[in-house]
């Protein structure tokens, strides 16, 4: 428990430091709200017009005082107005996040239930012709740029099939849970395919390292068959870097996978960001990036929670 | 009728090509029912690699049987092929007839499961049973190890448990399903030697009760001696010579047993210590080095802000002093604070009071900036791999801000000469050495800055036991030749009799006895040394009966401001005293 | 030389080296402007030709020679990932000793301030840095150098906490040896084989992420070629150009893959204990 | 097409189809949800709801159909009713007088009345509001509303553009009662055919129509508008069928449409213009002759052909179809590149220069094409172009401090050639910092074209000022793109206009 209390502490800290770090550096980018808006157009407003939008969107004060109100604003559980949307930036968050969410469950469940038995398999016919290849495709996968496969895929589809993935606006999985996983599952295996590779690679060499330890051993000596070895006694055992990984991995794509949303046209985090960055958005751009490292850090902290309950070697706070 | 388990000309080997790399090579024994057979031989000698042939386990560290044969006798009194077996055949065969342990309880046991899941494991495998009638058999097997509170401690991992518990865990679990065979391998050479005396007890009694054979292997001859019905001593992958206990230790025929039991260390309860150097009262002769109570304390930081609510009092007001030329051994078991004491005098951990002074060496140009140098334990790790052993030597000069030139090449190549290894070593890497010539290396590279005292922590303890005589013999004459003082740590106290001219005991960060080593030895007086000295095996202690303890050591966690009561001495002799008792 | 014989020993490390090394060879030559037609020429009357003899990989919109313009963008691609792997690495080399050696407070604050950077997701943390500076090579260095900076620091400062704790360290401060001389000799020699490997692994997702920020029109500036930017332009010429698509995808695929094979190989060669877990 | 990839599919499977075709990711059978619903997808979302303050492409669509202003222009850009049935301007030029449609009314039920035109006009005019069009209508000095029906402005000079600018949705008329309680942008209240019922930006917009709307009854139920942020994906979901109808940009998507046996593409050339615009207050730009050269050396339909693969129409700076000079009669409209060097070599530039042209990302999506086009055109005659292409904020900074060499741009066009251009080319112009040239004779043309009431007349006098301004280059005009509407052959009904306006979709059918 104190070790969590700790933990929870630091994460302030970090938070301000992103904070800042955001603030500061997206108003030292040329353009603001207002050409945001207006565009070329702006160059027709008088100064008291610009004036009066500097007021208007909150941006006619040195970036300080914006910090401290906007931070007062937080105290109170208020992440400003996104100017875009018109809403108050946690419901625009929010409405964005289902998307997200769903899009790296489905990555992450795609990985484990491909990766897993994939790499445990390899470990298992440790230098045989099956584990080579096992090998060869985690690699080529590992090296496959999200991108690349999205297009490929989509590419592949077309001229291959004629058809192309659905698009169209986004159904929540709650209204249409059949169009919904018709319109995420292309991305999602996009997204896992990758991890996949990387979960293979990491079980194979975590299981085969366990393999080899003493306990393992120990079970064989008990008569323990080669199922109960690698299932109960190995397996378990070879999760720890599997967890640290898929919750590093999870983590990043809790923040928006910018490039595959804007490839398969959906409303994600990444997207949302990307947008408020180019359309001068400064309060979502701030909420977003704080929402984000939040979360990246609460399942950092997860992780760490879940090897206590994977080993009870582990105690937490001795890092 | 044929014997339980009976070996004919094993050959075992590794790799993709097993028959050229044979580990062991014909080796062939019987044992029968209820008898106990020690393997003894040293690190690559293949006592473990033929251990793990007879229930096959070897096949899975990437051994592979080349030939001979091995035929167990089973309950019903079929024979059982062992090398012919099929594997789900050997599953049912190991646990049941064949039980092991192993030398590492602390990773033997498979940390992310209760150790109550593991010893049911046996009883599901075997048994067949299940649910509440397994933990109830798991208890009762806890229980036969002498376990105490055995309910509560099925639920434990093995994280929460000592390395000697876990040891007896290791026991229960092997002998669930009263196994007709148990093979031990070197099951306590990592424990302590007062804990090693109860594991050996335990098996003795064990035995006993259940009237199993045992197969016993281990690196020290005089272990066994109190077990072992027949022995075998396997050097190079062969069998050199095997027979009844006595007739082995008593009139050994090969040579390389002899060796064993001559030229290696054993206890001898103080006949065996050293006659040169003895220390002469009254002198008046400066020390080499006077720890005045010394004390290490490690605050215990808990709570939200990380205030410090206790201290670990590793070292709790030690004071000795070490004369030119003399070895004081400090003994002790783990987490006594021997070696934090090492580290301290060496600045290593900073101490919390008590004060040192080292004595000036005999001649003034010869002075050294740093008078006291150490030998770490382990020579592998104390020797960084990405240098040269010329750069390795160089260090220490440098460091005092010397500078490498000819006259420094000539010392280091003087000094490797004299710790007995060839000049061409100062262009190679620590990787190219043993074990054994690494250690010289560390001896070589701490006597570069002419030392005045040189802290020998365990610096013996990780090498093999003939290795182990040649590099104490070498620390015999370098000490003559420069007249140096050892402080020499170690758990073991049969090397502590064949160096040390003084000894202190240390437990639980004090010392409870110091004097002269052929006194403390044979002669000792605090209940802890009396207990210690019990407790190391001899060749002398054949099939003795240990007795069982299984108390704890005390926990070192102070709360703050607690300062230990002054100790008060008992004088046994001009140099022997202990600490009084409470 | 000694590992260089080793990789070539190993069967991933000779299919990865001979990648990387084709690459570097198609690079230089790119650089040197040895490449089969002016990458930047445009032959008009050949817009969106589909490959054939004169142009191996086909020509793009303007027509201009694809395989041209794939081995300058190689060598642009790769500049990219060098320089900023390189920063990234002697920052995090000099962060991560700084923080396991100072120890408490240097190492909390500059660990905390890993945190900041870790928490953005590396694509986020980029893309931010270049809308701040404006995209260009030497953002894109700069933006890709620091995302990977707190990784590097990672993997410097783990190791040399332990390798503080190692007897070796323990004897060196016995002699009185000062700390620069520990934390070169002892230290930084010893991280010499871990950086090595992750310095190649690095340097693939480098790549990644600068054919990423490429994509997304972030990177590499037109009408010089990059991997990443080839490939968004060649987005919706998918259908009447494919080989837009594929010749660019592939090239990153598979120098990706290189360093990766490349990656392992030198993992197994230079750090032991993971000898088994070639994937 | 999809039931043939399902058909391939099955053979040797059980699966049901649509699950499996799910699976796949694929809408195997389009979701009909409303037959009378037309969906509509763009690759730009609004980016608000104030009529008179958004400037965005797709704000202005969306608008349109949900306000109306007071006149309308029809695909020849002639002026026609919508809020006002009739207009007069008065002998001297300086009253304007509205009819009101007495069946206009506000979503709200309200009657639209000279009050609302007022306020609107009022609103538009008051600085604080920064509307977009208020400078189009300074001229305004009064507005009077002799009855509910009537709306009499006086203007504080002839101003005959201002008839136009009134056409545009910008000059939206909207519920005096929304303005004053601020709650304009907020809630849509307009008077025209459709409703909207929701918004999520950037995702999409649900219109309804709007049963009550002056111009009669809609011919579909409503409009679901999606955004999807990539045309290949909007092209796919037309393949598929999942929408109706869409907007498109990028050419190289609408190239792909007419392949397509059951889509229909509707293009027209619209009337803003892709330009090069150089920086005549940087040297050497400062000479007319290097201006002169750099047009001379570029090849306009070959930056056509290959940023929009031919796409679109070569231009002079007018581009309403009515006024526009045939290009072939303005200056260097054929290239010539041996004319271009004689050019730069008489004014010592015979070697050439370094400039930086800037453009930025996306926005057009062909400016980085261009961008590439122009500079190996230019490198023939010497001139080294670096480019710079910028993301749209940063460069929408420096094209206002005119901050660049050069610099690509996709500039709006109106309906009227003043309105267009009196920002850029007239000494009061509020971006003549950023044209940076002026001379007597385009600001005295410039002032005659407001003033001239006469057709023919202004015809005469705009064509003077595009063949001036082509000679003094500086800007080097280039083409007009079209504009892309696809849609299902089943959709009837739209007639595509140069403003891009979507506004037919009130009449637009969907046959079954």
């Amino acid at each position: 428990m104190n070790y969590l209390m700790r933990r929870l502490a630091t994460f302030p800290l970090v938070l301000i430091g992103v904070s800042v770090l955001v603030f500061v550096a997206i108003r030292m980018v040329p353009g603001d709200s207002i050409t945001a808006m207006l565009g070329t157009e702006a160059g027709l407003l008088t100064p008291a017009q610009r004036d009066a939008l500097a007021a208007y969107f909150g941006i006619d004060q040195p970036w300080f005082i914006q910090y401290w109100r906007w931070v007062l604003g937080l105290l109170h559980g208020n992440l400003g107005i996104s100017v875009t949307y018109g809403k108050p930036v946690l419901d625009v968050i929010l409405e964005r996040f289902p998307l997200t969410l769903e899009l790296a469950l489905l990555a992450m469940i795609i990985a484990l239930a491909v990766g897993m038995p994939a790499g445990v398999f390899a470990a298992t016919h440790n230098e045989k012709l099956s584990d080579l290849g096992v090998r060869v495709v985690a690699m080529i996968g590992q090296s496959t740029p999200n991108f690349v496969l999205a297009l490929l895929i989509i590419y592949t589809l077309s001229a291959g099939f004629g058809v192309l993935p659905t698009m169209g606006a986004f159904s929540p999985l709650w209204q249409d849970p059949l169009r919904n996983l018709s319109q995420l599952l292309l991305p999602a295996v996009t997204l896992g395919f990758a991890f996949a590779a990387s979960v293979t690679r990491i079980s194979r060499s975590a299981m085969l390292d366990v393999l080899s330890d003493d306990y393992v051993r120990t079970a064989r000596s008990k008569g323990a068959s080669n199922r109960t070895v690698i299932w109960r006694h190995a397996l378990p055992n070879a999760l720890i870097p599997v967890v640290t990984l898929s919750g590093i991995e999870f983590g990043y794509l809790l923040g928006g996978a910018v490039i595959v949303e804007q490839i398969y046209a959906l409303p994600g985090l990444g997207r949302m960001i990307l947008d408020a960055i180019l359309q001068r958005d400064y309060a979502l751009v701030q909420g977003s990036v704080l929402f984000i490292a939040f979360n990246f850090m609460i399942v950092n902290l997860l992780v760490d929670l879940a090897y206590v309950a994977l080993d009870p070697r582990i105690r937490l706070g001795e890092r | 009728m044929m014997p339980l388990l009976s070996i004919t000309d094993l050959r075992v080997g590794f790799g993709r090509n097993p028959e050229a790399n044979e580990v062991v090579r014909g080796v062939g024994f019987d044992l029968a029912e209820g008898e106990t057979l020690a393997i003894v031989g040293e690190s690559g000698s293949g006592k473990s690699v033929t251990a793990l042939s007879i229930n096959r386990l070897v096949d899975y560290g990437g051994g592979r049987i080349t030939g001979g044969s091995i035929k167990l006798r089973r309950a019903d009194n079929s024979v059982f092929d062992l090398l012919t077996a099929t594997e789900p055949q050997l599953t049912k065969i190991r646990g049941a007839e064949i039980g092991m342990i192993f030398q590492e309880p602390m990773t033997s046991l498979n940390p992310v499961l209760t150790i109550g899941t593991q010893i049911e494991e046996s009883f599901r495998l075997h048994r067949g049973l299940t649910g509440r009638q397994a933990t109830a058999a798991a208890k009762d097997a806890l229980d036969r190890v002498r376990i105490p509170d055995a309910a509560r401690r099925l639920e434990y991992t093995p994280n929460q448990l000592s390395g000697g518990m876990l040891q007896r865990v290791m026991i229960a679990m092997a002998l669930a399903c009263n196994p007709r065979l148990l093979i031990a391998d070197e099951p306590t050479t990592a424990l302590d030697v007062t804990v090693q005396a109860q594991i050996m007890a335990l098996l003795a009694e064990l035995k006993r009760e259940t009237g199993m054979s045992m197969i016993f292997i281990t690196h020290d001859i005089g272990l066994v001696a109190g077990i072992a019905d027949k022995i075998m001593v396997m050097q190079g992958g062969e069998a050199v010579e095997q027979g009844e206990l006595n007739q082995i230790l008593d009139h050994p025929q090969h040579p390389y047993t002899q060796h064993l039991l001559h030229a290696v260390p054993h206890f001898a309860s103080g006949r065996a210590t050293r006659s040169d150097g003895r220390r002469e009262q009254d002198k008046g002769t400066e020390p080499a080095l006077k720890v005045d109570g010394l004390v290490v304390r490690f605050p215990v930081k808990s709570g939200f802000f990380g205030r410090a609510s206790g201290a670990v009092h590793a070292v709790d007001g030690v004071d000795f002093d070490l004369m030119p030329g003399e070895t004081l051994a400090i003994v002790g078991e783990s987490g006594s604070g021997k070696s934090t004491t090492a580290r301290a005098i060496l600045g290593l951990v900073r101490s919390t009071r008590g004060t040192f002074s080292a004595g000036a060496r005999k001649a003034a140009a010869e002075q050294s900036a740093l008078p006291v140098q150490m030998v770490f334990q382990n020579p592998y790790a104390s020797l960084n791999p990405r240098l040269s052993i010329a750069s390795i030597l160089a260090e220490p000069v440098i460091a005092t801000g010397g500078r490498v030139n000819a006259q420094t090449r000539t010392k280091m190549a003087a000094l490797l000469k004299r710790v007995g290894l060839p000049e061409s070593s100062l262009e190679r890497y620590p990787h190219e050495f043993s074990g054994g010539q690494r250690q010289r290396l560390c001896i070589a590279r701490a006597l570069m800055l002419n030392p005045s005292v040189v802290v020998l922590d365990e610096a013996v303890s990780a090498l093999d036991v003939s290795v182990q005589a040649r590099v104490l013999e070498l620390l015999v004459e370098l000490q003559r030749e420069f007249g140096l003082a050892y402080l020499f740590i170690s758990h073991d106290m049969a090397v502590v009799e064949r160096i040390a001219h003084r000894i202190a005991v240390i437990y639980a960060g004090q010392i409870v006895e110091i004097g002269d080593a052929t006194s403390v030895l044979s002669e000792p007086k605090h209940s802890y040394t009396k207990k210690l000295i019990a407790a190391v095996p001899t060749i002398d202690r054949r099939r003795e009966h240990f007795e069982l303890d299984t108390r704890q050591v005390p926990s070192l966690v102070r709360p703050l401001g607690f300062e230990p009561e002054p100790a008060r001495w008992d004088e046994f002799g001009p140099d022997h005293r202990a600490r009084v008792e409470a | 030389m000694r590992i260089l014989r080793a990789i070539f020993a190993h069967t991933s490390g000779r299919i990865g080296g001979a990648i990387v090394a084709l690459y570097l060879l198609l690079a230089i030559l790119g650089m040197l402007g040895l490449t089969p037609h002016n990458p930047l020429m445009q032959y008009r009357v050949d817009r969106l030709h589909a490959p054939d003899s004169a142009y191996w990989m086909g020509t793009d919109l303007f027509g201009r020679d694809v395989a041209s313009r794939l081995m300058t963008g190689i060598g642009q691609s790769f500049t990219v990932a060098f320089f900023s792997v390189a920063f990234a690495t002697l920052a995090g080399t000099v962060l991560g000793l700084a923080a396991a050696w100072f120890g408490r407070r240097w190492d909390g604050l500059l660990m905390r301030v890993m945190d900041v950077l870790l928490a953005f997701p590396a694509i986020l943390l980029a893309l931010l840095i270049v809308t701040v500076a404006g995209p260009g090579t030497w953002t894109s260095i700069v933006a890709i150098a620091i995302v990977y900076t707190p990784i590097f620091t990672r993997v410097v400062r783990g190791p040399a906490l332990s390798l503080k704790a190692r007897e070796f360290v323990d004897a060196a401060r016995t002699f009185g040896s000062s700390s620069s001389y520990i934390l070169t000799r002892h230290l930084l020699l010893n991280l010499v084989a871990p950086l090595t490997v992750q310095v190649t692994l690095a340097l693939a997702w480098a790549l990644l992420t600068e054919a990423g920020l490429s994509f997304l029109g972030l990177g590499t500036q037109p009408p010089a070629a990059s991997l990443g930017l080839m490939l968004s332009d060649s987005r919706n010429l998918m259908e009447t150009a494919p080989w837009l698509m594929i010749f660019p995808g592939l090239a990153i695929m598979v120098s990706i893959l290189g360093f990766n094979l490349l990656g392992d190989a030198l993992r197994d060669i230079l750090d032991p204990k993971m000898r088994r877990s070639i994937a | 097409m999809v039931q043939h990839l399902t058909k391939k599919l099955l053979s040797g499977m059980t699966l049901p189809g649509i699950a499996l075709a799910a699976m796949l990711g694929i809408a195997a059978v389009p979701a009909q949800a409303n037959a009378a619903t037309l969906r509509m997808a763009w690759s730009q979302d609004a980016t608000g709801l104030d009529p008179h303050k958004q400037t965005a492409f797709s704000s202005l669509r969306l608008l349109e159909l949900i306000y109306e202003p007071l006149v309308r222009l029809d695909a020849n850009l002639q002026i026609t009713p919508a809020i006002a049935d009739s207009w007069q301007f008065s002998a001297d030029g300086k009253e304007l007088t509205f009819k009101l449609n007495p069946k206009a009314k506000f979503q709200n039920g309200a009657a639209v009345t000279s009050a609302d035109v007022k306020a609107s006009f009022e609103r538009i005019l008051d600085e604080k509001t920064s509307a977009a069009a208020r400078a189009n209508f300074l001229s305004i000095a009064s507005i009077d509303t002799p009855d509910s029906a009537t709306v009499v402005f006086h203007l504080s000079q002839p101003d005959v553009p201002i008839l136009t600018a009134m056409s545009d949705i910008n000059a939206a008329i909207v519920p005096a009662s929304e303005i004053a309680a601020g709650s304009i942008g907020t809630t849509t209240i307009g008077s025209g055919p459709f409703k909207l019922e929701k918004w999520d930006p950037n995702s999409k917009e649900v219109l309804v129509a709007n049963k009550d709307w002056a111009g009669g009854a809609t011919g579909v139920d409503g409009i679901d508008i999606s955004v999807l942020p990539d045309e290949t994906a909007i092209l796919a979901a037309l393949r598929t069928k999942q929408v109706d109808f869409a907007l498109l940009n990028d050419p190289l998507v609408a190239t792909l449409v007419p392949k397509e046996a059951s889509l229909q593409l509707n293009r027209v050339p619209v009337l803003a213009y892709h330009v090069l615009q150089l920086n005549p207050s940087r040297k050497p730009m400062t000479e007319l002759k290097v201006r002169q050269a750099i047009s001379c050396a570029i090849d306009r339909q070959e930056v056509l052909d290959t940023a929009s693969l031919g796409e679109g129409k070569v231009t002079g700076p007018l581009t309403i179809p009515a006024l526009a000079t045939d290009p072939n009669q303005l200056f260097c409209y054929t290239r010539d590149v041996e004319k271009a060097k004689k050019l730069m070599a008489e004014t010592g530039y015979a070697d050439g220069f370094s400039a930086s042209v800037i453009g930025a990302t996306g926005e057009p999506p062909t400016a980085a094409a261009e961008a590439q086009v122009i500079q190996s055109q230019l490198a023939e005659i010497g001139v080294k172009l670096d480019i710079k292409m910028m993301e749209l904020n940063v460069y929408v900074d420096a094209w206002l401090k005119g901050d660049f060499d050069m610099a690509i741009a996709l500039n709006g066009g109106r309906a009227d050639p003043y309105t267009m251009y009196n920002r850029y080319w007239t000494k009061a112009g509020n971006l003549q910092k950023v044209a940076n040239y002026i001379d007597d004779t385009l600001d005295g043309l410039m002032q005659k074209g407001r003033t001239e009431t006469d057709p023919a007349a202004r015809k005469v006098i705009f064509g003077d000022f595009e063949k001036h301004i082509t000679e003094m280059s500086p800007w080097i005009w280039l083409y007009t793109s079209y504009s892309y509407t696809a849609q299902q052959k089943n959709v009837g009904g739209f007639v595509p206009v140069p403003t891009g306006s979507l506004f037919s979709l009130a009449k637009v059918t969907l046959q079954q």
